[in-house]
C-alpha cells in the first residue's frame, strides 16, 4: 500500500549517489529544503551537479554545502547574490564549474525534461553570448535557440503541506520551482511542515500531484536561511 | 476458426484478472476504454493502484450509482466517476506532462493489432470513411514506461490480432511490452512473440494455429 | 482601473469575427462554456476554425455550433464521440475540415503557444501517420517529432468562480483544457458561476491568474450538454 | 562631463514618476530591481497596475514595514514584500510563460547600454573576474510587449549609456522601445535615437553632447 513518508531527512536522502545531478528548489531563501540540504551535507554524496536558481547565501543550507566542496558544477541563473561568497570563491578556483541559463529557460528546460519534451524552441537569450554554439532557427520571421529538457537524479523541494501519497502544496513565493523540478526529478524528495493523511487535501488546490513525489518527510518547523545567516550560524555547526 | 473460441480460455473477467495480478502495489496506471477498464475491478488483496484519466484526475474510484454522479467529474471515456480521498485534479498539459514525461509507470490498452517488434495499432482500421480519432493513444504508448495490451486474440472474423507487421495505421513504433489475451500471456521480445502463459485448458498449437506471426514457446527451465 | 466583468455573454462575444481561430475548453461536456457559444451562434461570426478536444454531442452547445455551418476547420483529437453526428456529416461533406491532432500534443501545442514556445519536440505520433510530412529528429538516441505552438484570436471557457481581476477556478475535471487554451487566447472569455471582488479567492488555489483572462462573465446556473441532449433540446431552439 | 549632470535634470524619483505617466491604466507590468522599483510609488491618479514578479507572484504589493515582512513572500530582487487583494502564487514555469508568451503589457528595467538598434546590455560587462549572473533579463526582453529602459544618461564616469552600438555583452536584441534618463526621455525608432522630451532645463544640444549616438531631435509639428 502506499505511503511514502520517510522518518527523517538523512533517511529520506540516504541514496543519492557521487555524480548525482540534484535540483533544489527554491528562489533565494524561499522554499529552499535546508533540513533536506544539511541531510546531504551529512550524508556525504560528492562531485554533484546542482540546478538551483542562486547559489545560497552565508554558510548554510546550499552555500554550505557548495562550501564543503561537494559540488563540481552549478547549474543557476544567479549566482551572484549579495551575501553569497562561497561560491565565488570555487568559482575562481576552478573548483565549480558554472553553466550560465537565463532563469526563464531554466525553469523551461526543467519542466520541459519533467513533461518528456526533449527540446524546445525559445528567443531568450538569441543574439546573446549565452545563444553561443547553440542551434538557431527562424520560425515565422523570428530568431530562436534551441534549448534542450533537463532531468535530474533527485529533487530536494520544501512544501508546506503534504499527505502521504505525495501530494504537495507550498507557501506563497515559496513555490517558484518546486512544481517543475519534482516533474524533473527521477526521485523527488519533499520536506513539508505538516504530513496529512490522503484526503486532508482538497483534491482542488493541489499544486504538485503525489505521482511526481517519491519520499515525503516531516520538517516540523524549518529554518530560514535569513534568520541562519543573521545569527552567524554555518554547517557542520 | 470455429465457435470453440466462445468458450476456450479466459473470459473478458479472467483476462482483466490476470493482468492485475501482473501490477505492482502502488503503480499509477492509467486504463484504456473498454476491456482494460475491468482491471479496476480485480486489484489484489494488500495493493494498491491509483488510477490516472488523462483529462485531469489522479486517483480516480469507481463508478457512482446509476444515475448518480456529476456531469464534470468524468474520465477519458466521458462516463461520470468519483475520485479518491487523495486525489487531485489537474489540467490537460499537466496531465499530459504526466504520461510523456514518463511518470505513470503502466498502461493497459485494447488493440486492433500487434505486432511481434511491439509495434500497436488502435486508433484506427485505416477506412477511407471512417472519421480519424486518436485521443490520448499515441501519447500514451509514447510516454508511459510499460504498455500492456488487453485484447481478445482474435476478431470476431476470426482474424489474428497478433501479427508480423501491422496492416493498420500505427498508434506506435515498439511500444507494447505484454498481450493478455483469451488464450494466451504474451511478451514482446527481442525475438518476438515469447508465449509466457496459457489460459487454462488451451495448447500451445491452438494459440499459434490462431496467432499471424511464430510464437515462441516457453523455455523449459 | 480594472473591472473585467461583462454584462452579457452576447456582450463578451461581440467581437469575434469571421475566419477568427477560436479555442473553447471542455472535454466532452466537462468544462464547456455553452452560453458562450450559444452567445456565439446568436452573434453570427462563421468560417471559424475551431480548437476543442471534441466535436460536440447531440445538437446543442459546440455541435450546434457546427451544425450551424459555422466552423470551417476543426483543430481536435476525437470528433468520434457517442451521439455525435452533426460533425461528421459535415466532414463527409467536406464543408468542414478535420485537423487531428494527439490529445497530449494537442494540449501541449496550446501551452507552448501561450507560453512563448513557438515549437517543441515530442516522441508522440512518431512513425505513425499523423507524423506524415513532419520534421523528426533523434535526440539521445529516441527518435521525436517537431511540433508547433498553436494560439488563438478568442477562447472561451467556463470556471466554477473568477474574480474581476479575471482569476479563475473550476470544477473538477471540468478543468481539462481551460487553463493552457486561457493562456493562448489572444482574448480570454471566462463564464463563472460566480464573480467575486479582487480578494475574494485565497491566491494560493488559482488556477488561471487574470493575466490570461481579459474578460469574466456571470452565468449563475451553467447548462450542461448531457442534460441537454437527453432533453431533446437543440439550439437555436 | 562635469558635475553639472547631478544637478541638471530629472532625479531617480522624478525620473520614476516620468515613466508611471506613460503606463495605461490596467497594465501588467514588471519592474527590474533598482530605479525601476521607484515607478509602484508614482502611479497616476485613476489608474491601476498589476506588478508581476518573476518568482511567482501577480499583485505584488509594496514593501512590509521595516523588519516586518515574511521570508517565504519575497520578490525577484529577494527582498521582502506583500500581496495585494487579488494577487496569486504560481511556479516559475508559468511565470515565464507569462514573460515569454507575451502576456506582460510592460517591463522597465535599468541598463549598462542601450543601441540606437534598440540593442540592450544590462547583464554583465564582460570583465574576465565578474561572475555572469544574468537572472531573468533575458527572458524579460525577449518576452514582454514592451520594454522601457530607466537609467541615468551617463555612467558615473561621465560616460554615454546611449551608444551607437553595445560593447558590453547583450541582453537582447532590437528589444527597448523607449529610454527614460535624468536628460531626456528618448525612443528607439527604426532611425535610431529619437529624442522625446528634454528634462525641464535641459537642451537639445546637452543632451546630444553626453549621448554616444547621434539624437533626432522632436519633429516640428
Amino acid at each position: 500500500m502506499i505511503n511514502k513518508q520517510i522518518s527523517s531527512p538523512a533517511e529520506a536522502v540516504a541514496d543519492i549517489f557521487d555524480g548525482a545531478t540534484v535540483m533544489v528548489g527554491g528562489f533565494g531563501e524561499a522554499g529552499s529544503p535546508i533540513e533536506l540540504i544539511h541531510a546531504l551535507i551529512d550524508q556525504g554524496a560528492t562531485n554533484l551537479t546542482l540546478v538551483n536558481n542562486n547559489t545560497g547565501t552565508g554558510e548554510v543550507g546550499l552555500a554550505a554545502l557548495i562550501k564543503a566542496g561537494r559540488v563540481s558544477k552549478m547549474i543557476c541563473s544567479f549566482p551572484r547574490t549579495a551575501n553569497s561568497t562561497v561560491f565565488p570563491k570555487l568559482y575562481h578556483s576552478g573548483k565549480t564549474k558554472l553553466e550560465l541559463v537565463p532563469q526563464g529557460t531554466l525553469a523551461e528546460r526543467i519542466r520541459a525534461g519533467g513533461a518528456g519534451i526533449p527540446a524546445f524552441y525559445t528567443a531568450t537569450s538569441f543574439g546573446t553570448p549565452l545563444a553561443e554554439g547553440k542551434e538557431v532557427r527562424t520560425i515565422d520571421g523570428r530568431d530562436y535557440v534551441l534549448e534542450y529538457g533537463l532531468t535530474a537524479d533527485f529533487t530536494l523541494i520544501k512544501g508546506i503541506v503534504a499527505d502521504t501519497y505525495g501530494n504537495v502544496i507550498y507557501n506563497k513565493t515559496a513555490r517558484n520551482f518546486a512544481p517543475v523540478m519534482a516533474m524533473a526529478g527521477k526521485v523527488t524528495i519533499a520536506q513539508a511542515a505538516t504530513i496529512l493523511h490522503p484526503g486532508g487535501l482538497d483534491p482542488e488546490i493541489i499544486i504538485t500531484p503525489g505521482i511526481f513525489v517519491n519520499r515525503v518527510v516531516h520538517v516540523e518547523n524549518p529554518e530560514y536561511e535569513s534568520e541562519l545567516v543573521l545569527s552567524g550560524a554555518t554547517y557542520p555547526s | 476458426m470455429t465457435t470453440e473460441q466462445e468458450v476456450i480460455g479466459r473470459t473478458r473477467e479472467q483476462m482483466a484478472e490476470r493482468v492485475a495480478q501482473d501490477i505492482p502495489d502502488g503503480s499509477y496506471v492509467n486504463l484504456g476504454i473498454g476491456i482494460p477498464e475491468l482491471i479496476a475491478h480485480y486489484v489484489p488483496e494488500g495493493r494498491e493502484f491509483i488510477y490516472h484519466t488523462e483529462n485531469g484526475l489522479l486517483g480516480m474510484g469507481p463508478s457512482p450509482e446509476v444515475g448518480g454522479g456529476e456531469p464534470e467529474l468524468i474520465n477519458a471515456g466521458k462516463r461520470r466517476v468519483t475520485a479518491i480521498s487523495g486525489a487531485c485534479y489537474f489540467h490537460h498539459a499537466d496531465s499530459f506532462a504526466m504520461i510523456r514525461g514518463g511518470h505513470i509507470d503502466l498502461c493497459v490498452l485494447g488493440a486492433l493489432q500487434v505486432a511481434e517488434n511491439g509495434d500497436l495499432a488502435n486508433w484506427s482500421t485505416g477506412g477511407a470513411d471512417a472519421i480519424p480519432a486518436v485521443g490520448g493513444a499515441m501519447d500514451l504508448v509514447a510516454g508511459v514506461k510499460t504498455i500492456y495490451v488487453i485484447t481478445q486474440h482474435n476478431t470476431k472474423d476470426g482474424q489474428p490480432k497478433l501479427v508480423e507487421r501491422c496492416s493498420f495505421p500505427l498508434t506506435g513504433v515498439n511500444v507494447v511490452s505484454r498481450i493478455y489475451t483469451d488464450l494466451a500471456v504474451i511478451e514482446v521480445s527481442e525475438k518476438g512473440f515469447q508465449l509466457v502463459e496459457l489460459s487454462p485448458g488451451v495448447s500451445f498449437e491452438y494459440v499459434q494455429e490462431r496467432t499471424g506471426a511464430k510464437l515462441l514457446p516457453i523455455p523449459s527451465k
